[in-house]
């Protein structure tokens, strides 16, 4: 797992992800890459993240990965993500095609909605939390 | 003593408090009017393990954790 | 869509479709590689691709794509492809990430029953067509 | 005449036919014993384009394609 301060070089983690793995004879790779649209009149998105309870969601992902023969990567922006640059790359390998498309959907959606990341609009400088678009965690309303 | 910490956008520094169970946690941060409507949606850690237990036991030094709502990617 | 004689040189392609889009707005990207797995002895798999009828298999799911906002991008191999290297890259563009995910998976399959091209195990330098491994196309027996 | 074409790992060079329909087409390439096996799992285009129809005529100068299990990728 990999976290950047601003947005992410897709090129350069694309390009090391395909010669760390050059040789594992793993047979499909399927990287998700997310980049911020120009919308809303925002300038950019930014991220808070927290960093232990992500490596543990990223890590228990890693284990269910393995056990089916595939691993997954990931990279994320922490602060600011200006309009048309990219906040988060994510990887599977497999060595089969039907894992690796299974996994990377799985992947992608548990994310979504179970990684402690928070995202705001920036507006004329300013950061706005994102909550209509965001998604109450697994467990979510224990102390109300 | 423990540790509860608010994290992303509630934007409230750490508070030490008193609390043998979340229960007592809950309780106590009912206490603060801005914090209750937080707490119907933010899911809770302790020492960054996810909890669903209100009951389990927190001892001295524990941090518990406040996660509001995600939206990563 | 673009086809290659030989293996892919699947950065310069990823690299080159990102540039390509890098202002169009999408919000998602995901491309799928496909790489040579070392098994049963094979020094290579190689292709033979019918090129007419695969530009309209893809033109007709670049219209089907455009339809739900998004696009499709293919580079394949032509003949020998060794071991450890890509005979196939394939990517989705979308403005939203449940229609990429759906996509991929729905083009990347589709392409593997119904895209016109054959699959040889090169062992030993001889070409062994992969005829177990292949799929009648939609409308087989046609003419039995 | 119309010209049948025999696609990847069939191996066999074109050749040209009389024919007014698929349906003739079909009888002619039975004739070979070595290509009656294929015929099983083979789809069809003419003039480059899929067809599922046996009955619809074919014209002078047209190109059928047999095509084989697939499996790009």
């Amino acid at each position: 797992m990999e976290l950047y301060h601003g947005p992410l070089d897709v090129k350069s983690i694309f390009n090391r992800w395909l010669d760390e793995h050059a040789a594992s004879n793993y047979g499909a790779f399927i990287p998700f890459v997310g980049i911020i649209r120009e919308e809303d009149d925002i300038e950019a998105l930014s991220f808070d993240i927290y960093e232990p309870i992500l490596q543990k969601w990223f890590d228990a992902w890693q284990e269910k990965a393995m056990q089916r023969g595939a691993i997954v990567k990931m990279a994320h922006a922490i602060g600011d993500v200006p309009v048309h640059t990219s906040s988060y790359v994510s990887a599977v390998f497999s060595p089969k095609r039907r894992v690796a498309l299974e996994l990377i959907e799985e992947f992608v959606e548990d994310f979504k909605a179970n990684a402690p990341i928070w995202k705001y609009d920036v507006k004329k400088g300013k950061r706005i939390y994102a909550g209509d678009r965001s998604t109450p965690m697994e467990g979510a309303g224990l102390l109300k | 003593m423990i540790t509860v910490e608010f994290l992303g956008p509630i934007g409230k520094a750490p508070i030490q408090i008193e609390a043998k169970t979340l229960a007592d946690v809950s309780a106590k941060l009912k206490e603060d009017a801005a914090l209750k409507e937080w707490l119907d949606k933010c899911a809770v850690a302790v020492n960054d393990t996810m909890v669903s237990d209100l009951s389990a036991p927190l001892n001295e030094g524990d941090r518990v954790s406040i996660l509001p709502p995600v939206c990563g990617g």
